[in-house]
């Protein structure tokens, strides 16, 4: 299954790319395990993912817990904590 | 009543704002700008978003305020990209009959943006170190005060 | 700090007031503009006040709000004299570095005006009837929020 | 001994003027007995003081209560609560 990946602040600096489409493995159900997966290849995704407290996520737009299901999911955020206004 | 819902690289001007919440029978009209503060050699500041959410964001919250509160207007201006210290980041007007409405539905709005809009702020300083803001932990304490 | 205190029979502009508090390192603005609502025929407002009291009262709440609040500028503005729906009556402007001092100064100096500032509004309608407000128990309410 | 009386709002519709000064007779120690007095005169003055909880004061432009002594007293207002804002 195709999803697409956007990173935000400095997610996407360690990261060193704004997003990326990437086709998930059968067993990746949930966000917390597309980020183990992603932290798996490490460099800067080990770096960005090291501190999960730190991690925010949106599913589809919308705010989420990194306990979210993949299902039918086409786009995924991944971010720190806000700091707008 | 629509909110009015602006995300923009422009400035915006906070007495054309409130002028325009100044509607047929409110009597009272509450606003907050927030501003870039020059403290610390602070030298820009740059506002990223996520812009396929971020208006949609501010809605809801607009939307949420104005199932609380009885509003005639309702004004939620935010700018991204690069500003220095002295520019207006954020806007929040809310117009009603009554200050108690429009006071705590702009001061909602604004506690809310700070916890559940996709904003991140990066400092750049005068000699040359750059960083991310981090999130306050006061804010999400100050945001539950509405639950 | 010292608190802009005006009682006057001018009209003024939130826009201009709200941007000379706009100083150095002033991170929020939170405002509250009153007006005149034109609902049941009302034809004018007039507000009498006692002018030897006023500004004293006004200068009162306002030092009280910037002994709880660290505020970086407050404004207040009282019209006296015979208005007319949509006109403004009252102002009052909050400077800080964050938003919370900014919008609660901003807040009690409102709520305490209304209880505690000798103004006295007189309605004219339409249909030429004249009657002096009645004081609402709400504002007094309202007011002991921040004790 | 003589004191400044100032009226606001209805107080000084139903008494007919903004102001007067008056000799207190030995009496009158208080803002009440002051009323007392006052509202003795009949007419206006004795409609304007008829609901006394709906009765405001100042002591030499001092919020005060009804209690409060007229012992070097300069000047006393009487106004109904107020209503600015």
């Amino acid at each position: 299954m195709a999803i697409d990946l956007l990173y935000f602040a400095w997610i996407r600096e360690a990261i060193g790319r704004d997003g990326e489409t990437v086709d998930l493995p059968d067993g990746v159900k949930t966000v917390a395990m597309l980020i183990d997966w992603l932290a798996e290849r490490g460099g800067g995704y080990t770096e960005a993912f090291v501190d999960r407290s730190r991690l925010r996520v949106a599913v589809d737009q919308e705010f989420a817990g990194l306990d979210a299901s993949l299902a039918g999911v086409r786009e995924i955020a991944l971010f720190p904590p806000v700091t707008g206004g | 009543m629509t909110p009015d819902i602006r995300v923009q690289h422009e400035a915006f001007d906070p007495g054309v704002e409130c002028a325009r919440l100044e509607i047929d029978n409110v009597g009272a009209v509450a606003s907050f700008t927030g501003l870039v503060r020059g403290e610390g050699g602070l030298a820009a500041l740059t506002l990223e978003h996520y812009p396929a959410m971020t208006e949609d964001a501010l809605r809801r919250i607009a939307e949420d305020a104005a199932g609380r509160w009885s509003l005639a207007g309702l004004t939620v201006i935010h700018r991204v990209g690069r500003m220095t210290p002295g520019d207006r980041i954020v806007f929040v007007g809310a117009a009603s009959r009554h200050r108690g409405d429009a006071i705590d539905a702009m001061h909602f709005v604004i506690d809310w943006l700070k916890t559940d809009a996709p904003f991140w702020k990066r400092e750049e300083f005068a000699d040359g170190r750059s960083s991310w803001v981090e999130a306050r932990e006061g804010d999400i304490t100050q945001k539950k005060r509405w639950a």
